[in-house]
């Protein structure tokens, strides 16, 4: 089991979304951050104060999967998240030792296998 | 049934033909219709994305600026001065010749009629906007606002409520704007979408109003400003001013109650910017019609005009035009079907002036079929010139990029909402050690 | 001291009987109090969970909508008109006999009259939606606020401000409605909320608002309004308009210091919330007496009327009684302190009506407690059935799930705050390919 | 050019020596104001760290609840009775002798004129509180409010317009308040800002405003307001009222103009802060002008008000001097603008009054430099001495851990923006099981 | 040392606070996220545009716990967001390697133990 | 490779960035969440309601780094977000298997590496 964490542009949250949706995977979380890496900066001014915006929004994606779905999932964010230019985020792959169901209580590969 | 005692026109104690109420309530009713153009931007800042909020408000607090400068320079003279019966003339540019003294024929300051029709002018350039919002630049967007007063509106304005005018001439009724605001907006809005283009997530992603409460607000601001607005356009207390005044109670209170129904009866729910939308679609049906028709009839009005507008607002995202609030639909059409209600339903009874078809005039439905038929050709083909005249001299849209990231950074450096941290501080730079900046090699 | 010289009654230049300096004043005060009703939307939202606030907002719109309606139809006939003691008849259904003429005994047309009385029964029956927001119905609460305006508000109207009513009879002394608007919402309010239950969430979660700012602008904008409430109920710019401008400023401001004082004295910090109600409180305080009472009596009427709405508000969330935003002590009993106080303090001199106890007339304590009897119980009963007789006919609350997931998405289909990402557009679905959709097996 | 004839005063129908008209329009011109104090709480709240938005707003309404009372009980006494050339005495405290009666020379009811005032008080007050947010006491601020409408405002409204005022006596020429609301609050903002010190974040991180859109919003309703602020000055409708109107028009808009213009032209974005900081320079520095000035000579101050009041909002954050909402900026040093601009452009034939320099009287340059250097000096010294002598007894500021948390939380308790989630409710607990609580041990 | 992550619903996250607190566990941070699992559609409708509101609000927990307060953690977790229904949540268990606290700089253990 | 997690004030959110700048950490991820520790307690009054806030506003840094940089960002952050009283948060260091830059699809820790 493994926690495959994305970071990507929220402009491209809805392609990876549906590029996930595509490689079947159907669990996944999303949340709002915000990032700093290589991005040329973006300045902005209040009332006589300059500021720089060292922070980009950004969305990230927390998607627990099976081993064997690692690979198809890191491609999916891969493609879909690319636009070639500075700021396009990374993809961290995690170690994860047990995952459960709340609903069931089933554990690991049970528990993120979609019940259809 | 209604007689001259029930249109009592109480003129106040004329003093050198100045009524004290006759001005308290226009200075009121004009600093109410002031007061909507910023209840716009915030009704469409709601309906945004949150990286557009500033830029689309902006841009009606951007119309008050050009647009009031404009109007006592030169578009105030070209709308009411007398010229033709296309256009003003020149006599009252900067103001020349205007005073305190009351304007002929009316009881009221010249000043104060002035600020009043300037508020008009000021918010219908500022409705157009809504047909741009999230990709057109800012500076170009004042610069259109400007001359579409001087090119558009003033004629418009002209055409229908100077005496010299060729509509006021074939005794076209517009209580207060059907033609020069809601059709002028509504047109041009549909002009300036087709020449500035979609917006590049247009069709592609979700694109969901930010923040429903400020489009809630702003509806509702819109709709108390509209008092001023209806029941101002008499210019004075007396005559048709009650009755527009409760005319613009009934109808926008209709139009909600039958848009929540339709929204209601298609399977879904009563949607919140649905309501927002009903309510301004109401107000601008009954627009041209405040002064002339009865409340029973103001009602059926306000009944009628959501029917096509909602149908349009449906049909027309699924169409390629990104004409992004609706403000064909919302004020276009509304105004559309206000202008030509008149002409079955004016009552001379309620109006003193003439009575539409349904109560033996039908030779106003003629009147009001050539307004309804003039004013959308002129400010969609005169909208559609202009912007592209524009276009050969300035850039009209952002680049894609800013696009991407938002209107507000782009155009006005700065977030609507921010917490401030992850900011660093760059100037002024005395408690902050350079030495940080210096070590980034 | 004070003779009639203190007491002018401008009437303007009045020609056939209507003044144009009270014309403006009433449209204004009108379009005033029309514009409450979304503040109140504004003030509620803001004390809502966030999943609730467009439903919570939309009440007020939507009761704006049905009630204005039912007001012209047939509320106001039945308010206004003649009739018995209890309740007018139908002679004015529809507007029918209604004109831009005077009203007889006013110097202001009748259509003015019919929209200020209308913003009355509207505000109040957005008012009773604070007892049931979070769980009830919308369609229902519409159907409840057509109802409630014709069974409940229209006679409690008529008691008090009709010639005809009985407790004007007996001259009761109610200036801007604390029998038919502040007690009546108040009570109902309380019956609304035993019927409907409370919020399961409530007394096992801390619920909070969630836009303190909100309410702090809407309960800003209801005292705004508030001027055109209290002071346009003289129905002329004469009379105690100005008295009741007046006690509306010092009133909502002793309310508000005296709550904030208490505040502090009970250990606590003055909170933003307390600071919004405690203006609501004080405004509703003086509603009644307005008219009737010295600037100094309305500050020690703004001063007292804390403290028992202060205590009810601490109190209440400690039983089982989930009456939400707490309309019974901020209206019902703010209301009832104002009625009770005029008993005491009104001063023929400032009112050129009558005395209360204190000035000598200890029989108008009496009128007035009559009134503070009769309100409560009918408002109470009368909902508390209307309600009971609903529910056999149509669910008043939402399932619980709904509840849970709140209903602006379960009724409206519509959250307040979005930002669009995560939401993937389904219609129009032309640019967006539809294998998308048919990849899912 | 204009004669008496382009000036007529509209008397109305005046009974007992009141005009409807006057009185509907001063009624409303002071609700309106009084909507402006709220108005900057909103405005402010949004230009402060979300952390402190309650605190900010609370601040303007605090002022409204204190400053309320003590106009009434003794400053409208200080300020507007005979009394000598610097201050009145007490003939008026209580509200004793005031009625409903006509203050003599107008046709408006002295209640209004109070009420009027007091909204002018009131608002004056508030303005102080953005020199010192985000830091000081709430408690100590409301003390200093009402020490300093007694101290410093009401005589400084004495000066100019009591009859018996030593500035009025020079024929000084202040419309609607240059000397005593705007020289006056920035100037003591400025003494407000050095004795309570700056934040403890400032010139440390950048701090930002969190929430553009109530900026623009509350600068809005600013601007709506003041026409009642400024028109309303007049205290009827005739004489400079359409003039001061269409001046509060036309300055606001050409700064708004020229404001986006230097930013612009400074390599920058025209800034949404910018814009609504704008918005209240230009109508400050209109102020004391608008009743003395032609139309286009608004224009031309609303343009040169920008200059200075942009140059010291730039150049202010690289100081130490941590004047947090730059009210000597957009207050002090506009309102100083323009009563200085009055010395050379006032116009006889628009005021009936005087003219200045370029119009042929020199001399009134020198009177309105007179007002121009005495304001400065007697706001600033008295609010530094007041504040001063305030820190002897009491803690001015907030402890320094309370400025970290943010003083919506430690000053009021409350926060302003909540989901509810994670707040245990610890009282009532009826429903809540107290085994929990029990549990930690 | 393990990091627990928790997903569960909102109107479960109070209940979870509470039995995570009887579970004897004081350290643990919290953040709201959005989520797609199998739960079904939610559609919206916004002036003629239907949206398909593909992700629900959910509550992110993050506990560090030492090895041994693992199963308890999982435990409250799982008994106090669960409703049966689909759309509850996972559990995440993830390894840590090191653990500081700030304040002082202990490691580990003890750097998730509270003081007292 | 390793992920750092770091939980700490709002207030010295700021310094923590300018730290790990100097640090020569250039890429990290910042979120805003609610933490609960050892912090005495914050109570709201609402209308006769009181409150305990149990949760607190805190920064989330992540941070993906080469393991050789752990301890500089480890440090970093100590250092910088210290005040000495409770509640100033807690870091975890959880191992990372894979890291991807979107960009270009580089691996690991040329992954992190900035390009310059
Ligand atoms: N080492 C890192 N740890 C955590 N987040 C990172 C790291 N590096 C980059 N990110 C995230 O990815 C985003 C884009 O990274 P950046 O380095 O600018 O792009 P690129 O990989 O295209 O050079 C950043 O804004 C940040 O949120
Ligand atoms: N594989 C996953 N990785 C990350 N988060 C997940 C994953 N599966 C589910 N979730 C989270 O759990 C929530 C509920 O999951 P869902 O699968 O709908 O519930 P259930 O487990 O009851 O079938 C989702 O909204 C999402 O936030
Ligand atoms: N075991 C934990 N797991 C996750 N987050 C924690 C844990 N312990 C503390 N935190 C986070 O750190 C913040 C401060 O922790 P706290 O224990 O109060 O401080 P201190 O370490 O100074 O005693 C908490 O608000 C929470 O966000």
């Amino acid at each position: 089991m493994k926690l495959v964490i994305g970071i990507v542009r929220p402009e491209k949250a809805n392609d990876v979304l549906e590029a996930l949706y595509r490689a079947e995977v159907r669990g996944l979380s999303v949340s709002r951050i915000q990032g700093h890496g290589g991005e040329t900066d973006q300045v902005e001014t209040y009332r006589g104060t300059v500021v720089k915006m060292e922070l980009y929004e950004k969305v990230r994606f927390e998607v627990g999967v099976s081993d064997n779905f690692v690979e198809p999932t890191v491609n999916a964010i891969c493609k879909a998240g690319c636009t070639g230019e500075v700021g396009d985020g990374k993809i961290f792959v995690v170690p994860v030792e047990k995952v459960f169901r709340i609903r069931t209580g089933e554990e690991d590969t049970a528990a993120v296998t979609p019940v259809l | 049934m209604h007689d001259l005692i029930s249109f009592p026109i109480p003129l106040g104690a004329v003093k050198n033909g100045i009524d004290s109420g006759d001005t308290a309530w226009m200075m009121v009713a004009t600093a109410l219709v002031l007061m909507m153009t910023p209840a716009l931007g915030l009704f469409y800042a709601g309906l945004v994305r949150s990286k557009n909020a500033l830029n689309t408000f902006m841009m009606s607090l951007g119309a008050m600026a050009v647009v009031s400068v404009t109007w006592v320079v030169i578009a105030y003279s070209l709308a009411f001065d007398k010229g033709n019966g296309f256009i003003g003339d020149l006599h009252n540019v900067f103001l020349r010749h205007v005073t305190n003294g009351p304007r002929t024929g009316l009881a009221i300051p010249e000043l104060v009629f002035v600020c009043f029709q300037a508020s008009f002018c000021i918010i219908t350039a500022a409705l157009i906007s809504g047909a741009v919002v999230e990709r057109m630049r800012f500076g170009s967007y004042l610069v259109f606002a400007a001359l579409w007063a001087c090119l558009i509106y003033a004629p418009m304005a002209h055409w229908v409520w100077s005496s010299n005018g060729w509509l006021a001439h074939r005794h076209v009724m517009d209580f207060a704007g059907g033609v020069p605001v809601e059709m002028a907006s509504g047109f041009s809005a549909l002009a300036a979408a087709l020449v500035v283009g979609a917006r590049k997530d247009f069709g592609r992603q979700a694109i969901l109003p930010h923040n429903g409460v400020y489009a809630l607000l702003g509806a509702s601001l819109l709709w108390f400003g509209w008092f001023g607005f209806n029941a101002g356009s008499a210019l004075t207390t007396g005559k048709q001013a009650p009755l527009a005044f409760t005319n613009t109670l009934l109808a926008p209170a209709t139009t909600l109650g039958v848009w929540m129904l339709i929204d209601y009866l298609r399977g879904r729910k009563a949607t919140a910017i649905g309501a927002a939308t009903a309510i301004v679609v109401g107000a601008v049906g009954i627009t041209p019609a405040a002064g002339f028709i009865s409340p029973m009839s103001a009602i059926l009005l306000g009944g009628l005009a959501a029917i096509p507008s909602y149908a349009l607002i449906v049909w027309r995202p699924r169409t390629r035009l990104d004409e992004t609030l609706d403000v064909l639909a919302a004020h276009g059409l509304a105004g559309f079907t206000g202008i030509l209600f008149i002409g079955f339903f004016a009552q001379a009874s309620w109006n003193l002036t003439g009575n539409g078809l349904l109560f033996g005039s039908p030779i106003q439905l003629g009147r009001q079929a050539i307004a309804a038929g003039a004013a959308p050709v002129y400010a969609f083909c005169g909208t559609f010139i202009l912007l592209k005249l524009m276009g050969l001299v300035m850039r009209i849209r952002v680049h894609e990029r800013d696009e991407g990231k938002g209107l507000d950074v782009g155009q006005h450096g700065e977030e609507a909402y921010t917490r401030g941290e992850g900011a660093i501080l760059i100037r002024p730079e005395h408690a902050f050690d350079l030495e940080y900046e210096g070590s980034a090699k």
